[in-house]
């Protein structure tokens, strides 16, 4: 087992698509792969998640119960997955509108980026959830970072969906988790 | 004051009554709301008591005295 | 063809359209939804028929029309939509006419809700539709076999001209995974000498309705009671997983099939030798997955989503009653390996040995 | 031969009642498709209603439909058999009642079809109860003392309905006399006409006499049609987007 | 009450309203039709509502409104009419109505034939429906029990807010017998809590759907559960017919228990044991009336006019699979005492006795 | 105060998308109720679909009905409360698509209630599928190239169809400004007065926006209603047999 | 078992109501009775039968077996009807219609009725059942004659359809099978 | 003779033809079918060939020539 990892936000912050993109890049290694999406009404309430999991092994179930990386884009995120993180594992928190004075668990390990500004900065708008992954590149051993870059452009150029930003928007959330 | 009271609280920032009030009494606040909406406010002292707002809101935010 | 990652519901229907599918009636309803809409722009790109029908009824009689006229035709829906097609199958069925439909289970009676669910066990086994028939009823577990299940089933459609179910469900219809596809196949709408068309000087009539008036009443009996019997012997399908040596055996299909196969791994490191018959087949019932079992078993656990255990009955016919057969049924939640694994302790501790 | 059985009328008896118009619609198909030449094309589907009757009257390959469905499933025939002619063959129970839904959205899909909808104002096969174009005042064994518009509901007629629709062809016909009848032959051969020519949808509905379920001999059963029936349904052209008057 | 002449369908439709049915919405279909067009007339007299609607999809839609409503409401059909009130059926359970929806069954799948058959066994005991939910279904064999378990549906699912569905067939809604009609009992539409109106001040607000909205999943996995067992407890109905020393027992219902009886009779002078369990209740099936039996059985005969034989299972079920279960199936043709006769001596020969 | 929010809304939040129009119709029904003194006596019937979550925010009672038949339940539920005041409140995929041959024949029937349809030209609920009022060239999830009409079937306008039935009220009101919205106002109130009255069915239509499904923002949404929705579905009343203006 | 009755002949002749009829009357003498028709498609044919049977005891089946009367109001109800009939058990035969050449089973009472005459005679074209009924009274023990007339009339009475030329119908049947 | 052919055995008595007989060559016959018809016979001497009895027959009796 690879990596068992949520994304969760707002929906338009692109959460489903974060995962589709790790679960892309981890078919690219040739590892099972599979990804798993709140859906429905659950969704109209405005928060969005989706289970990913990333294996050298056939998957069993795709619901992930411990979860090692969690991308936490909002405030509801981290109250509702937090607690199922593993020790020892890693949230990436959008630290631009979670609340930087929570107190977050002491056994994992908290990455905080200001992904909001980040993406105004960088004039992308819709970047959220590619500085996220670039955020979680940089703090986890689950993928290369070269790797997982160009993994993005790769998923967005088979949509043809190119945009030059994306790749910034990456190598923003690596450097500010870095910091 | 009394000429409207509004329950930002239910607003979800659809920004309709912003175009339809007459008087430019209503603009985006700063205020993001729980679930991610920016919500409205209004200016009372531009406000005349039209009920625009009130007609098309679709969250019940507003009543107007 | 190289693997790509495709939601479930899509990989079936490009799966169904390889297969040589050219037509499709349906009407929305979460989670079947994404099959219909990939089958808005797809169809057409390959040639074929799509419609959005006013109704699931519509949609049903559609493809009754379709089918009739030689196409390989599909269906699809969930919950109270699949409910509203059980006249159409029995239809399909009396007539001896092939087609493919589609249940992406839902949880609950009445409107329930959207998320995953298999409480259309008892519907999709026993014929919800009037009158004496079954229907093949295949069960995916995995995109992969989303996919696979779909282009097989139009085969198995035209070998018995029967009707097919695929019993996928929300999970595996929303959930993304690697798959390969297989190549696409035409399909010669003229094929069979059932087939409705103009009638050409010479040729015999064909008439599409109950096959039992041609035949007679009472050969009808022995032609149907015959062909569910072929049926029986020969598409019975599931994977046993560890069941060797199991003393105690899961049986699952579906979504909560992967969540057994979890709790297997997991009972097999702490030493517990928990076996799972997955059915690929909920009809036929995969009985000779039972038969092959030895004898020392303390029992069988069934692991689904449907409060009332609507499987355990077929488990229990399918072992002449011989063993303990318990449930751990779940509605909104999906199973938990924990849970199972604690189930199955119970078990054995209750039931050593044989009963 | 000036008036010779047509070839795709066969020789075994009919199933109707003496007097029914189903009978009398059922030659006019075979007449109209064989001066088309297309008999060889030619897809029946039929309700399960006393229409299904004709199955065995005509060489006609076709399918039985379930209740009410008979365009729907004609439609999803004809997708596939875009070369050949698929003619349903509803009653007015059929198409009105339980499969108005079918009528109204083939007719709003154009599909390519003629739905020949046998209009004798009652269920039929099922013992002649009241239907959606019952007269008022007419007795059904589901409106014993007359149908009472207020109790009942009002009539449906489907001209009215599919008036403004962006269809092919829609017109009522009769068969209560043989100027009646030629016309009602004339309304069929123009939408077959148009199927041919991938025209869309068209609907020929057809006034025809059940006696049997009217309580009246078949004698009285055409009077019935011209006095009373088409008070409320008006014989006509509808609905023509072909110009295959010659 | 002095006994007349009655019609089955026609008892029943008089005794529903004796009941205080005072809503009837259905759609023509033989061999249902009679009990729709008594109401035709005769709902009007006693001032209740009759609709014959557009559909059969929609008859079970008014009666849920009527039902959520407060009244008791009568629906029914046959065959393909009755699998298009699956979805209203499933509805109905999921909100937790009561209504009566009658199934007078004819033979066959698709449009099959108007004489009787009990081919709807399935359909009617697993839910036709999709989701989890059963339905408590009575059986009448006679113009007596036609009038009587349609009087007594209404209490019943009154009782457990929930569908009742009556199985009658062909022969028992055709045939003509004396029958007495139990009085005229008056119905408050407001009698219950549940009921839907105006909502006056103070009042709690009432809302009919899926009860699981209010109480929660896991609550009602619980619920349902509960509230299924209770029924099977309490609402098992059965006639034993000299069971006491039979060594063969027929297990029957409907129009075929009849022809049992004749069989019972014909055999108990030829000296053959045979005895008879009939169903009244479809569901819960009558498990106690076999374990009330003593062992020295040489096995069960089924007797149903479905060619599938589909009440066998639950026989095994109930007897937990010790004796031997056999069936005698007919389709088109009413069972005959002689081969039952026949049937049951060859077990008797097959099996002495005990397995 | 000269307006305020009617005591039959709640104030749990409801489920609605930002700038979603049943929000705004679910006012309407609040204040007209009241308006009318009737707020004691109103049942609603809604839909599985967007309408549903009206539920939440209104204090009546209320029936959930299958998707497509809130009409049918409605007419069942008032037939036995007839004192009290039944709305239907499908949305045009319920009334107009699965729902039509309940549409049509309650209407044929007469029946006494008011179905209060919220057009927004999509399948709301289940993410933005081609309804049968979606208009030419728009997008949706199931028309992704847009609706093409020759392929994907023509729009059905209920106000063609019902106009010519003898029904208590049929009329087309729009929710795209204040001046539409108080327009639509009277329009529902006029129904429910006639129910009141046992003057039969009324049907009113509300064009209503769904930002969410339309990919507009709401503001453009209700541009979108003005210049495109009303160019194929005009507004007004159609059918009035009630003289219920002052 | 006081007797298991077949009425059969066209639709319109009356066989429906002539097994109601019967089964009427025994109900009138406490008797258990059921009436079956043949209904649906097959009446489409033009043949129409009812199976009747009457008892002391409670009758399970209602399906008429072995005939112990037929009432064969036509040709086709002869064809279908004869060979059910028990030995020693009387056929009534409208022999206006039915072939009087055919030969009939030796084992078995034929009763010849000329019932369209007959009816034509009382001016009662709707009489033939009630013809029928009357020969049978005279042919066999099932009832007595008067109590069987008695009951034809209170019947119609019950439904307010009295006709005083069925009175005269049953006599005439009665005389046509005693000459 | 050859102006008209009738197959009487498919008659069912309905009477059509007689009543749209222009020239009333058509009556009842005395002959009942096996089904219990009354069926009709054609007096050809005063047929006119116009066909309506061929139009209005429901069941296949006549052929005009
Ligand atoms: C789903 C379903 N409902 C009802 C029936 C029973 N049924 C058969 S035909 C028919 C009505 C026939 O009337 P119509 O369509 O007008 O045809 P007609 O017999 O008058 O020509 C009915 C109600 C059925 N077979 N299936
Ligand atoms: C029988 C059935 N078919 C389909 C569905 C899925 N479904 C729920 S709502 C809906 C359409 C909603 O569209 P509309 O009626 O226009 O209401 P809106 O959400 O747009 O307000 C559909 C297809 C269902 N619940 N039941
Ligand atoms: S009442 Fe009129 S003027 Fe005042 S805020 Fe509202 S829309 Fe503007
Ligand atoms: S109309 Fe209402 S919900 Fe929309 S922005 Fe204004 S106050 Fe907020
Ligand atoms: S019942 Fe009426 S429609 Fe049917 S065959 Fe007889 S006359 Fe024709
Ligand atoms: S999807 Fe559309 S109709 Fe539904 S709540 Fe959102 S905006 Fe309203
Ligand atoms: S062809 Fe004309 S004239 Fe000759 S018999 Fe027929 S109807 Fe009479
Ligand atoms: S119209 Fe035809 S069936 Fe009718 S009486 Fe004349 S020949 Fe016979
Ligand atoms: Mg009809
Ligand atoms: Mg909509």
């Amino acid at each position: 087992m690879i990596g068992e990892i949520v994304c969760s936000g707002f929906g338009g912050q692109g959460v489903l698509v974060a995962g589709m993109i790790l679960a892309y890049a981890g078919m690219g290694q040739d590892k099972y792969v599979t990804w798993f999406p709140s859906y429905g009404a659950e969704m109209r309430g405005g928060t969005a998640n989706c289970n990913v999991k990333i294996s050298e092994d056939e998957i069993a179930s795709p619901y992930v119960k411990e979860i090692d990386v969690l991308l936490a884009m909002n405030e509801t995120s981290v109250d509702k997955f937090e607690n199922q993180i593993k020790a020892g594992g890693v949230m990436v928190v959008n630290s631009s509108i979670v609340s930087p004075n929570r107190d977050f668990r002491s056994d994992i390990k908290v990455v905080k980026v200001p992904a909001n500004e980040i993406a105004r900065r960088e004039a992308n708008p819709k970047g959220l959830n590619i500085i996220m992954l670039g955020a979680m590149a940089g703090a986890t051993e689950i993928f290369e970072p070269d790797y997982l870059k160009s993994a993005v452009d790769k998923y967005f150029a088979d949509k043809g969906k190119v945009n030059p930003k994306n790749s910034l928007c990456f190598d923003a959330g690596i450097n500010s988790c870095i910091i | 004051m009394e000429k409207i009271s509004i329950d930002v609280s239910r607003c979800k920032g659809c920004g309709y009554c912003i175009c339809v009030c007459p008087s430019g009494a209503i603009t985006k606040s700063e205020e993001v709301s729980k679930k991610g909406y920016t919500v409205i406010s209004v200016d009372e002292s531009k406000c005349v008591q039209c009920g625009s707002c009130y007609k098309m809101c679709p969250d019940y935010v507003f009543q107007i005295f | 063809m190289a693997k790509t990652l495709m939601k479930g519901n899509e990989a079936l229907a490009e799966s169904a359209l390889r297969a040589g599918c050219r037509f499709f009636s349906g009407y929305p309803i979460t989670p079947q939804t994404e099959i219909l809409e990939y089958m808005s722009w797809r169809m057409r790109e390959v040639g074929g028929e799509f419609v959005q029908t006013e109704s699931e009824v519509a949609g049903i009689n559609m493809l009754f029309g379709a089918s009739a006229a030689g196409a390989r035709a599909l269906t699809s829906s969930s919950g109270p939509g699949f409910s509203l097609k059980q006249e159409g199958i029995s239809y399909l069925c009396g007539t001896e006419l092939p087609a493919v439909i589609v249940d992406v289970m839902r949880i609950g009676s009445a409107l329930g809700n959207v998320f995953q669910g298999q409480g259309d066990y008892w519907q999709l086994t026993r014929g919800g539709g009037h009158g004496d028939y079954r229907t093949i009823v295949l069960a995916p577990a995995s995109v992969q076999e989303n996919a696979d299940m779909a282009y097989e089933a139009f085969d198995l459609a035209e070998k018995y001209t029967h009707p097919v179910l695929i019993a996928s469900d929300a999970a595996i219809g929303q959930m993304v995974e690697a798959v390969e596809l297989k190549d696409f196949h035409d399909h010669d709408i003229n094929k069979y000498d059932w087939v409705i068309k103009g009638r050409k000087e010479g040729e015999d009539k064909r008439i599409a309705e109950n096959v039992y008036y041609a035949m007679g009443a009472d050969e009808y009996k022995d032609f149907l009671l015959e062909k569910y019997k072929r049926i029986e012997d020969n598409e019975q399908k599931w994977e046993s997983v560890n069941t060797e040596d199991a003393e105690v055996v899961l049986v699952s299909y579906g979504i909560s099939s992967r969540v057994c196969k979890e709790a297997v791994k997991i009972a097999r490191k702490k030493g517990i030798k928990l076996g799972l018959i997955r059915l690929k087949t909920l009809w036929p019932f995969p009985k000779k997955a039972f038969d092959a079992l030895t004898s020392d078993i303390a029992g069988f656990l069934c692991v689904e989503m449907s409060i009332l255990g609507q499987m355990v009955d077929d488990v229990k016919l399918a072992t002449d009653n011989k063993f303990p057969v318990k449930c751990y049924s779940e509605f909104s939640n999906v199973p938990d390996p924990a849970i199972i694994i604690e189930r199955a302790e119970k078990m054995l501790l209750e039931n050593g040995g044989r009963k | 031969m000036k008036y010779s059985i047509p070839k795709t009328i066969t020789n075994i008896e009919s199933g109707w009642c003496p007097g029914c118009g189903h009978g009398i619609v059922t030659r006019l198909l075979a007449e109209t498709t064989e001066e088309l030449g297309i008999s060889d094309k030619v897809i029946i589907v039929r309700d399960v209603a006393c229409g299904s009757m004709q199955s065995g009257v005509v060489t006609y390959n076709n399918i039985g439909a379930a209740h009410g469905r008979t365009i729907a499933v004609a439609a999803g025939a004809k997708r596939i058999r875009k070369e050949d002619i698929v003619i349903a063959n509803p009653g007015d129970g059929s198409a009105y009642s339980i499969g108005i839904e079918s009528t109204m959205h083939a007719a709003l899909r154009n599909e390519n079809i003629l739905a020949l909808v046998v209009n004798n104002s009652v269920f039929g096969m099922t013992g002649g109860q009241m239907s959606p174009t019952t007269l008022p005042g007419q007795k059904t064994t589901s409106s014993p003392y007359g149908r009472d518009t207020s109790y009942n509901g009002n009539l449906l007629d489907i001209m009215k309905v599919l008036n403004t629709f962006d269809i092919a062809y829609l017109a009522r016909g009769s068969v209560d006399s043989p100027s009646a009848v030629m016309k009602a032959k004339k309304y069929i051969k123009k939408a077959l006409m148009m199927q041919q020519d991938n025209k869309g949808f068209c609907l020929v509905e057809i006034l025809s006499p059940c006696p049997t379920n009217w309580g009246l001999s078949p004698e009285d059963s055409l009077k019935f049609i011209k006095e009373k029936q088409q008070e409320y349904f008006p014989l006509g052209e509808y609905v023509d987007k072909g110009g295959y008057d010659k």
